[in-house]
């Protein structure tokens, strides 16, 4: 597969996931569409580390290993983003709790 | 058109199609569906791309702990509604124009990149198999993976101090 | 030894000052802190004239570039003598003022003694840079603690506009220093750059800047008045007496000989500045009805003449003005006292409201009469020799074409001075006592003494002027050397 | 010869003793001066550099020619008569007035050596300031009185007017020439040097300079408002020596002066214009003083005519024969006042003559030798000028003549107005009414006296074999410029003429003034009372505007111009900040908004718009 | 790498701590010796005594820049300890734990001290944003708190993404994580991938570090944070994040200069710009503060944009300055019982000494010589005057310095020239002398910024 189509549907994914931080007023959404654009990036590193595989099998490298880190660089993002949704939902808990609502529209107490 | 070329395709306009409407539902639950269906075909496309190491965790992870996650927050919250009132529309067309500007902008500048040439790699290679990462992580990123312990330890006692009813 | 001791004696016995809690105490101290830096600086004058003496440097942010580097010179002589002078004539004067927290005050005094000690010494740019801040923050906290009513504001305007002048200047020094051959901040090296007109030009503004709103030249000058104004009494002596000459120092030391060509180019601009300023800041103060601002104002007058007469480039008006730097700090202080007294007696400084002081203290406006006329250069006394170097070198200027112009133009301000002071001569000491002036009591011996001791300066200076000038003849000969573009131009 | 000031803690007599005491020794010393220089020897004596700058060198030191030595007699001598004659008529000042008084004056005579005996351009400048000064401080000497402090401020300033021309002029001696002394400015080789333009302006410069210290057009209104000081002064200051400073400066310069025809002729002109203006003005006055005074400046408008049309001696030797009667009409009116108990207006006075003889013969006597009647002294030294100008231009010695008829006329209305006809003074005063103690009087009668014999030093040759010994004196330090050029029928006949026509005006003068009644004077008259409205010129012209000026620039300029930049800048940043933090809505949203678009802005600059 | 693993450690050991030990003052005792162990052993390796020795595989190198941040991190850490530790209390009763997640985080700043690899840096990053997003909520009743932590939490996770995605399109590009390797030679044109992901990077680096108009949390965080976590926030982490910047762009993008300089310098005064004028209206100290260290951010990119020896040491000196100072402020402002510009009327008055040493930060954070906060800017100046030809930036920055002095001056004038009537405020006298050895420290920089950056090299 051309690289480029990666590109673009990882950076379609990527902009989708920041029109939803955009546009919704749910906490939780807002969250939700950032994991998204996590996993536009995910979905783009593993294609480029498919691609730099290619490129090293090309240069007629049979046993490379090229392209595992970018593999594994996915790995550290999950694990990232399942530490950070643990911190993260516990936050919108602890929000909710106070104040019933999980409307960013309502944070608005810090401002100028 | 192979059928790998056909299944890209499917899973791309899957992908884009739950992502948006993840972003356009009015109930959090739906979204939340739509966001496991998003997971789902990037997982999709993971296993095209012979990354089944990804594709599962992704599944296991995302689509499973996390999502459930959300899912059960949502629920927590009696959030099951369509409770969001109707958003300032400037603001949404705004930020909708905004992103749209900016993938416009990316994909412009993307486009006429060096590799444009160059392909990815679909159903073959090794390396995404878990014997192939598990020696790599436990190797070269044995300091990096220690390390996310720190990470996870710390979000634990986050957790913990969030979370602890005083 | 002597510009170290001249600047660690203030800076040390400053910091010592805040503990000292009792009143007498600490002005005993104070006052043998100004006597043994005036005696110290007697000594570098008279005795200690080796370049050993004179001379100190040791290693200080060398990987800047910079070094500990101070030197008495010419002028450095002469402002710190000023400084040295200025201080126990000011304790003197104001030693029944009582002001709270007097320990803060004085050591606050001291320290900015030290910064200003500094100033004159520095052969070290970014040293210089150092002291014109230290100099400046204790007068801040002094203006704003101890001033008038309106002191925050009005102080808070002077030190944000001094303020912003000084980092204009730091641009401009760290712009000659990345330009300089040899990566340093020493003044001989700022002396040996070789940037193109353009850049000089840049430069030029920089500085000039920062020393024109010190000075202050019109129109950089309103801070000066309000200030001056709110300000305690003491503080105003020490700000107009010696701080204001920082300005005029900076300017011989640190603009003309760095930047000749831009200096020569913009001369023109800046003197009819300086003029304009004169003739307007004179037509100001006959305006005025408040004391000190009519004083502030003279000052901008003289200031301003002393700009134009620096621009002259020529011997005469350096020297004019380097001795006049010194002699217009010695008569203003003068001034200062005569209407701290009065303000201190009748809690006004409206002319409008006072009126025939000489018929009850007679010496008081004896004094006062000698210290207003020593400020209007009148022969004989010690401001005549540098009025009239100044304009002798504004008119024999070679660098512009309109010296005649300059000079009838900045003439006009004398007249006009003799119109302020004499009418405020008239207004406040003559004619008839109101109910306010009626309780008036003679100056006190140490006011007296103060004032007698400025009476004596302003006469010894005006007879013999030479004294001073031969101070800094080899300083002025060398500025005026450094100075001189005509030989660039010749070489072309 | 420089005094001690006598300080106010000494005694009344002995304020005196010092005072007159120095005076007196300073007199003396003149005069040994004056014979030592009188066989054309000069001094200099150079005491120590004053200012030494560069390639100039300005010395504190003395010279003493015959010029100065004529000075140096006149100044310490009437210097001296007119302290005598102040220690009583100042006497019932308190004492530490009177001492000030006294230090006044002594600082005056020192200044007024100064200028005189300066060896070069910057020792009289000073000399000449402090006269200045001097003047401010006597004139303003009763300081209580508002009135009087505002004239000897307008005194002092329009003096600094002249100051500064004078400071200029020097100036350009400096840059053309390098030096300011006499001896180098006026040796040939340094005058060959001067290019004519220059010396034009230079010349000009300082004629404009003499013009405020001798009160010439324009800047003569400050004389006859110094008549408030005390009366000794008025004689003193501003009658015999320091108004006269500005003749002694240029009779100094002559070399310098005969090179330009142009400063010639405009030092003439206005001479004879301020002859004229003062002289029509004092037709009119009605205070004993004013009328002095402006006969004071009509008397200097004659020097100067003299000295612009060559007569340098002339000029000098009428400064001395000025010196004497205008110092007797001088004290001599303090006198008549001193009578009057203070009283200056001579509508008020009338019939005198009986009453105070002394004075009243003095009175007379001056008022002889001002109108010119030979063999008084005034005679010889107007007849000098009148003749020098005839040579230069009869036009101008007709206009000459008739100011010395106007002059002639006034004096004598002062005189018999005051001295004749019924007293019409208060009761108290007519009471009061008595002659001066002798230490008034004594001064009066050697005045007198001087007055009477002084002019026949300079008798003119005409009369006298080896006459004109003042001219032959001075020789060393003046160039004689007026050959004699016209026949010694042509000079009796002018001096017949003037003679004449004075002794006619003064008989018109009886008649008319013999028993004066006051009345309302109308159309021109009112001008002429008003002395020709003058001051209310400079007022309009000159001090409103810059008082507007100086008003505007105070209370608008300053504040909402200059300083309202300062502060508008402060305000922009406040304005700025108080918009500026709106941005920070606390709106998650917006700020992701802003963000995403300065991103893609962003990129639109670095991919899109640089190259 | 000492530094790495006893940080980490330490923040386990706290973890216990808070189990076994039930006594405030002993934690925070353990929690101060701890933090002088690791003070102590950041030094040792310094002189180059390293305890484990492991090998990173080139991830992270632990050169004398890295060691002497963080030994300046730590440092100023443990001064923030001696001051502040106490006033955790207040915030809430996991005690223990703010202390291991301070150790976290400090483990997390070593790691963006001395990474040579992204993947390095994204943990790096996250170990440090995690334990503040929790920090900033830690005080669970107070809405403000809760508000804070959840707008960073949003704000972070989204600039993390924008870090991911670049570090991808880099990747992508070249097909390693190495900083070093990213731009090894010198291209004609480097690839559009490179650029688009350096600029995502810039984006997600200047988020850290508040640069506009990046900056948006950063006064709603600070502001509604607990005070004695802004401080922390504000200081050491924020100037870790700068050390990350710096070091990123140096390896990485070093030769990529040309193409972000002048997007460097509009960031560079948009946030001197905003930080500085917005701050002016403040009337909360507390937000201005958070306005100033905006502000400040903006002189610290200065050193990126110049990008020489200069501007490196500069920036060790600025973080040292900054960071002292501002703990400096925020310790006595903790103490307050009026966060507004008014409360601090009189102050001087009531505590001398404390009104003193704030004005010596103050003076530090204004620029004022003879305080180390002139020679951290002086030095930032410096070195982008002799980067080239960039007056007009200097100049913008030096008129903002001059507007900084407006509001920090604004301080001073209440606590010494306005009178007030606040109730008096109990301080230990452990606080005031710790208070006194900042101020010294302060001034000591300002006179001999040679006896830190030394270490440099020595």
């Amino acid at each position: 597969m051309p690289i480029n189509y990666y590109i673009f549907l990882s950076v379609a994914l990527f902009c989708i996931g920041i029109v939803g931080v955009l546009t919704r007023r749910n906490a939780i959404i807002i969250f939700m569409c950032i994991e998204l654009m996590l996993n536009a990036v995910n979905l783009l590193l593993v294609a480029f580390s498919k691609m730099h595989y290619k490129t090293a099998l090309l240069a007629g490298d049979a046993a490379t290993t090229a392209g595992t880190d970018g593999q594994l660089f996915v790995f550290f993002i999950m694990v990232v983003a399942a530490a950070e949704v643990s911190v993260g939902l516990a936050i919108i808990v602890m929000m909710y709790r106070n104040i019933h609502s999980v409307d960013v529209n309502f944070l608005n107490r810090l401002k100028h | 058109m192979s059928i790998t070329q056909i299944l890209f395709w499917f899973l791309s306009v899957v992908a884009l199609f739950s992502a948006l409407m993840v972003i356009t539902s009015k109930n959090p639950v739906y979204s939340v569906l739509w966001l496991i269906a998003t997971f789902f075909a990037i997982s999709g496309h993971y296993i095209l791309l012979n990354a089944q190491f990804l594709a599962i965790v992704n599944i296991i992870v995302y689509a499973g702990a996390i999502m459930v996650l959300f899912l059960f927050v949502i629920m927590l919250m009696n959030l099951n509604k369509e409770t969001e009132p109707q958003k300032n529309r400037w603001q949404k067309m705004a930020g909708a124009v905004a992103g749209g500007c900016l993938l416009l902008v990316l994909v412009a500048a993307l486009k006429d990149s060096d590799i444009k040439q160059q392909q990815a790699l679909v159903n073959g290679g090794s390396i995404g198999l878990i014997k192939n990462l598990g020696k790599e992580l436990f190797t070269t990123y044995v300091i990096p993976f220690e390390i996310s312990s720190v990470l996870f330890l710390s979000a634990m006692v986050g957790a913990v101090v969030i979370g602890k009813k005083e | 030894m002597v510009p170290l001791l001249l600047i660690l004696i203030p800076l040390l016995t400053g910091l010592t000052a805040f503990f000292i809690k009792n009143e007498k105490a600490v002005r005993s101290w104070v006052l043998l802190s100004s006597g043994l830096t005036l005696s110290i600086s007697l000594l570098g004058l008279t005795v200690l004239k080796e370049d050993k003496f004179l001379q100190f440097q040791c290693e200080w942010l060398q990987t800047l570039g910079s070094s500990f580097s101070v030197r008495l010179d010419g002028m450095g002589q002469l402002l710190c003598l000023l400084n040295a002078v200025a201080y126990p004539l000011i304790l003197l004067a104001t030693w029944n003022s009582s002001y709270k927290k007097s320990h803060n005050f004085f050591a606050l005094m001291l320290l900015a003694q030290a910064g200003m000690m500094g100033v004159f010494l520095a052969m070290d740019a970014l040293l210089f840079y150092f002291f014109w801040e230290l100099a400046l923050i204790p007068m801040y906290f002094l203006c704003s603690i101890w001033g008038g009513e309106k002191r925050i504001a009005v102080t808070f305007k002077f030190f944000i506009y001094t303020f912003v002048g000084s980092l204009l200047m730091l641009i401009g020094i760290l712009f000659i220093y990345s330009h300089s051959p040899s990566h340093s901040f020493d003044i001989a090296s700022f002396y040996e750059i070789h940037i193109s007109s353009k850049q000089q030009q840049l430069v030029f503004w920089l500085f000039f800047i920062a020393f024109a709103i010190k000075m202050p030249i019109f129109p950089f000058h309103t801070w000066q008045p309000d200030t001056y104004e709110q300000a305690p009494t003491a503080t105003t002596m020490v700000l107009s007496g010696v701080m204001v000459k920082m300005g005029v120092f900076g300017l011989i030391r640190w603009l003309l000989p760095v930047v000749p060509v831009a200096s020569y180019q913009w001369g023109d601009v800046i003197t009819t500045m300086a003029i304009i300023g004169m003739i307007y800041a004179s037509l100001i103060a006959i305006q005025q009805d408040d004391l000190k601002r009519l004083v502030a104002y003279s000052s901008i007058a003289h200031i301003g003449l002393m700009c134009a007469a620096i621009f002259a480039e020529n011997q005469s008006g350096m020297q004019g003005v380097m001795i006049q730097m010194f002699n217009h700090g010695i008569n203003i202080i003068g001034l200062w006292i005569v209407v701290e007294i009065i303000e201190r007696q009748f809690g006004t400084r409206k002319i409008s409201e006072l009126g025939g002081l000489a018929q009850k203290a007679p010496a008081m406006a004896l004094l006062f009469v000698i210290v207003a006329l020593a400020n209007l250069a009148l022969p004989l006394t010690n401001a005549f020799p540098g009025e009239f170097l100044m304009f002798n070198g504004l008119f024999n200027s070679l660098v512009t074409k309109y010296s005649v112009w300059f000079t009838a133009f900045a003439g006009i301000s004398i007249i006009l001075a003799a119109v302020y002071t004499l009418n405020m001569i008239r207004k406040v000491f003559y004619g008839n006592m109101n109910e306010l002036t009626a309780t008036v009591r003679d100056v006190r011996s140490n006011e007296k003494l103060a004032l007698g001791i400025i009476v004596i300066l302003i006469f010894c200076i005006g007879v013999y002027p030479q004294a001073l000038l031969n101070v800094t003849k080899e300083f002025s000969e060398a500025i005026v050397k450094k100075a001189d573009i005509l030989p660039l131009f010749r070489g072309h | 010869m420089i005094n001690g000031l006598g300080r106010n803690r000494f005694s009344r007599t002995g304020v005196s003793l010092v005072g007159c005491g120095t005076i007196l020794g300073s007199f003396i010393l003149s005069i040994w001066v004056f014979i030592q220089v009188k066989d054309g020897n000069t001094h200099v004596a150079d005491y120590f550099d004053f200012i030494s700058v560069g390639s100039l060198k300005i010395s504190f030191a003395f010279q003493i020619d015959q010029l100065s030595s004529i000075f140096l007699l006149i100044i310490t001598g009437i210097g001296f008569l007119i302290h005598v004659y102040s220690t009583s008529y100042m006497k019932e000042e308190k004492p530490e007035h009177f001492g000030r008084y006294f230090s006044f004056l002594n600082l005056f005579i020192f200044s007024m050596l100064l200028l005189v005996m300066g060896a070069n351009f910057v020792i009289m400048f000073i000399g000449w300031e402090g006269v200045g000064l001097c003047s401010y401080l006597l004139i303003g000497y009763w300081f209580k009185k508002q009135e009087y402090n505002k004239a000897a401020n307008k005194a002092f300033i329009m003096n600094r007017i002249g100051d500064l021309a004078f400071l200029i002029a020097i100036f350009w001696l400096i840059n053309k020439l390098g030096t300011v002394s006499y001896t180098e400015v006026f040796s040939s080789a340094n005058l060959a040097k001067l290019k004519a333009g220059d010396i034009t302006i230079i010349t000009l410069l300082l004629f404009a300079g003499a013009t405020g210290k001798s009160a010439q057009i324009p800047l003569y209104t400050w004389l006859p408002d110094a008549m408030a000081g005390p009366t000794p002064v008025s004689a003193l200051i501003h009658a015999a020596t320091m108004v006269t400073a500005g003749i002694y400066m240029i009779a100094r310069s002559n070399l310098l002066f005969s090179l330009s025809s142009v400063t010639m002729d405009v030092v003439a002109y206005v001479g004879l214009a301020t002859a004229l203006l003062a002289a029509t003005i004092a037709l009119k006055q009605n205070d004993i003083k004013k009328v002095l005074a402006y006969s004071t400046v009509s008397q200097l408008g004659y020097m100067f005519l003299a000295l612009g049309a060559g007569a340098y001696s002339a000029g000098v030797f009428h400064v001395m024969t000025h010196a004497f009667f205008k110092a007797l009409l001088f004290l001599a009116a303090g006198s008549v006042i001193h009578a009057m108990s203070g009283e200056q207006d001579i509508r008020k006075m009338g019939g005198l003559g009986k009453k105070i003889k002394i004075t009243f013969i003095t009175f007379l006597i001056g008022c002889i030798a001002i109108a010119g009647i030979p063999p008084f002294s005034g005679f010889f030294s107007k007849d000098a000028i009148l003749l020098a100008v005839y040579v230069k231009n009869p036009v101008l010695y007709g206009i000459a003549l008739f100011g010395a008829l106007l002059t002639a006329f006034y004096m004598f209305r002062l005189l018999f107005i005051t001295f004749s006809g019924s007293n019409r003074g208060s009761e108290e005063q007519k009471q009061h009414l008595h002659e001066s103690p002798s230490s008034m009087t004594i001064p009066l009668i050697i005045l007198a006296v001087l007055s009477v014999v002084g002019g026949l030093v300079g008798i003119p040759e005409l009369f006298m074999k080896g006459g004109d010994k003042f001219s032959a004196f001075l020789l060393p330090v003046i160039a004689q410029q007026d050959a004699h050029t016209v026949s010694h029928a042509t000079e009796y006949m002018l001096m017949a003429l003037s003679t004449g026509l004075v002794i006619i005006t003064i008989i018109f003068a009886w008649f008319q003034f013999r028993n004066y009644q006051q009345k309302e004077s109308s159309g021109f008259g009112k001008v002429l009372e008003n002395k020709w409205f003058v001051d209310e010129l400079y007022e309009k012209i000159i001090v409103n505007p810059l008082n507007k000026l100086g008003d505007f620039f105070n209370a608008i300029f300053e504040k909402s111009v200059i300083d309202g930049l300062v502060n508008g800048v402060g305000k922009l940043v406040n304005y700025s900040s108080r918009q500026l933090r709106l941005l920070q809505s606390g709106q998650v949203g917006l700020y992701v908004l802003l963000m995403v678009v300065s991103m893609v802005l962003i990129f639109v600059l670095q991919f899109f718009l640089r190259k | 790498m000492n530094a790495l693993i006893v940080s980490a450690l330490l923040g386990v050991l706290m973890m216990f701590s808070g189990i076994l030990l039930k006594q405030k003052k002993a934690l925070r005792n353990v929690a101060i010796a701890g933090m002088v162990l690791l003070l102590m052993l950041n030094v040792l390796e310094m002189a180059g005594i390293v305890l484990f020795k492991i090998d990173t595989k080139g991830m992270m190198v632990f050169d004398r820049f890295a060691l002497l941040f963080t030994t300046i991190a730590f440092a100023s850490t443990l001064l923030y300890l001696l001051l502040s530790a106490r006033d955790m209390e207040k915030v809430g009763i996991n005690y223990a734990e703010y202390f291991a997640l301070i150790f976290f985080i400090l483990c997390g700043i070593t790691l963006t001290a001395s990474f040579k690899s992204l993947l390095i840096l994204f943990l790096g990053i996250e170990i440090i944003s995690i334990p503040l997003y929790i920090l900033t909520g830690s005080d669970k009743k107070n809405l403000k708190s809760n508000e804070a932590s959840l707008k960073y939490f949003l704000l972070g996770s989204f600039s993390t993404g924008l870090l991911l995605m670049g570090i991808a399109l880099i990747y992508g590009a070249r097909g390693t994580f190495y900083t070093n390797d990213i731009t090894v030679f010198t291209e004609a044109k480097p690839s559009a991938l490179i650029v688009a992901g350096m600029l995502l990077v810039l984006f997600s680096m200047s988020f850290k570090v508040s640069a506009a108009p990046f900056h948006f949390w950063t006064p709603d965080v600070y502001d509604g944070a607990p005070t004695v976590f802004t401080s922390f926030m504000a200081t050491i982490v924020k100037a870790a994040f700068f050390i990350a910047f710096i070091r990123l762009f140096d390896d990485a993008f070093g030769l990529l200069q040309s193409k972000w300089q002048l997007l460097v310098a509009i960031i560079t005064v948009a946030t001197l710009f905003i930080g500085n004028i917005t701050a002016v209206f403040q009337q909360s100290v507390k937000r201005m503060l958070a306005y100033s260290s905006i502000a400040q951010a903006g002189f610290m990119m200065l050193s990126l944009f110049a990008m020489n020896t200069d501007a490196k040491e500069g920036l060790l000196l600025y973080t040292a300055a900054y960071s002292l100072a501002t703990i400096g402020i925020f310790a006595v402002l903790i103490k307050m019982n009026d966060y507004s510009f008014d409360g601090f009327n009189g102050f001087a008055r009531q505590q001398p000494l404390l009104a003193a040493t704030t004005t010596i930060f103050l003076l530090s954070l204004a620029g004022i010589p003879l305080t180390g906060g002139f020679l951290a800017k002086f030095y930032m100046l410096k070195a982008v005057m002799i980067s080239g030809d960039h007056l007009w930036l200097v100049i913008v920055a030096i008129f903002m310095a001059a507007i900084s002095v407006y509001y920090y001056f604004r301080v001073i004038q209440a606590m010494y020239f306005k009178e007030g009537d606040s109730p008096p405020i109990e301080v230990s006298r452990g606080f005031k002398w710790t208070l006194v050895l900042l101020a010294a420290l302060v001034i000591l920089l300002g006179i001999f910024p040679s006896l830190l950056l030394n270490w440099l090299y020595f």
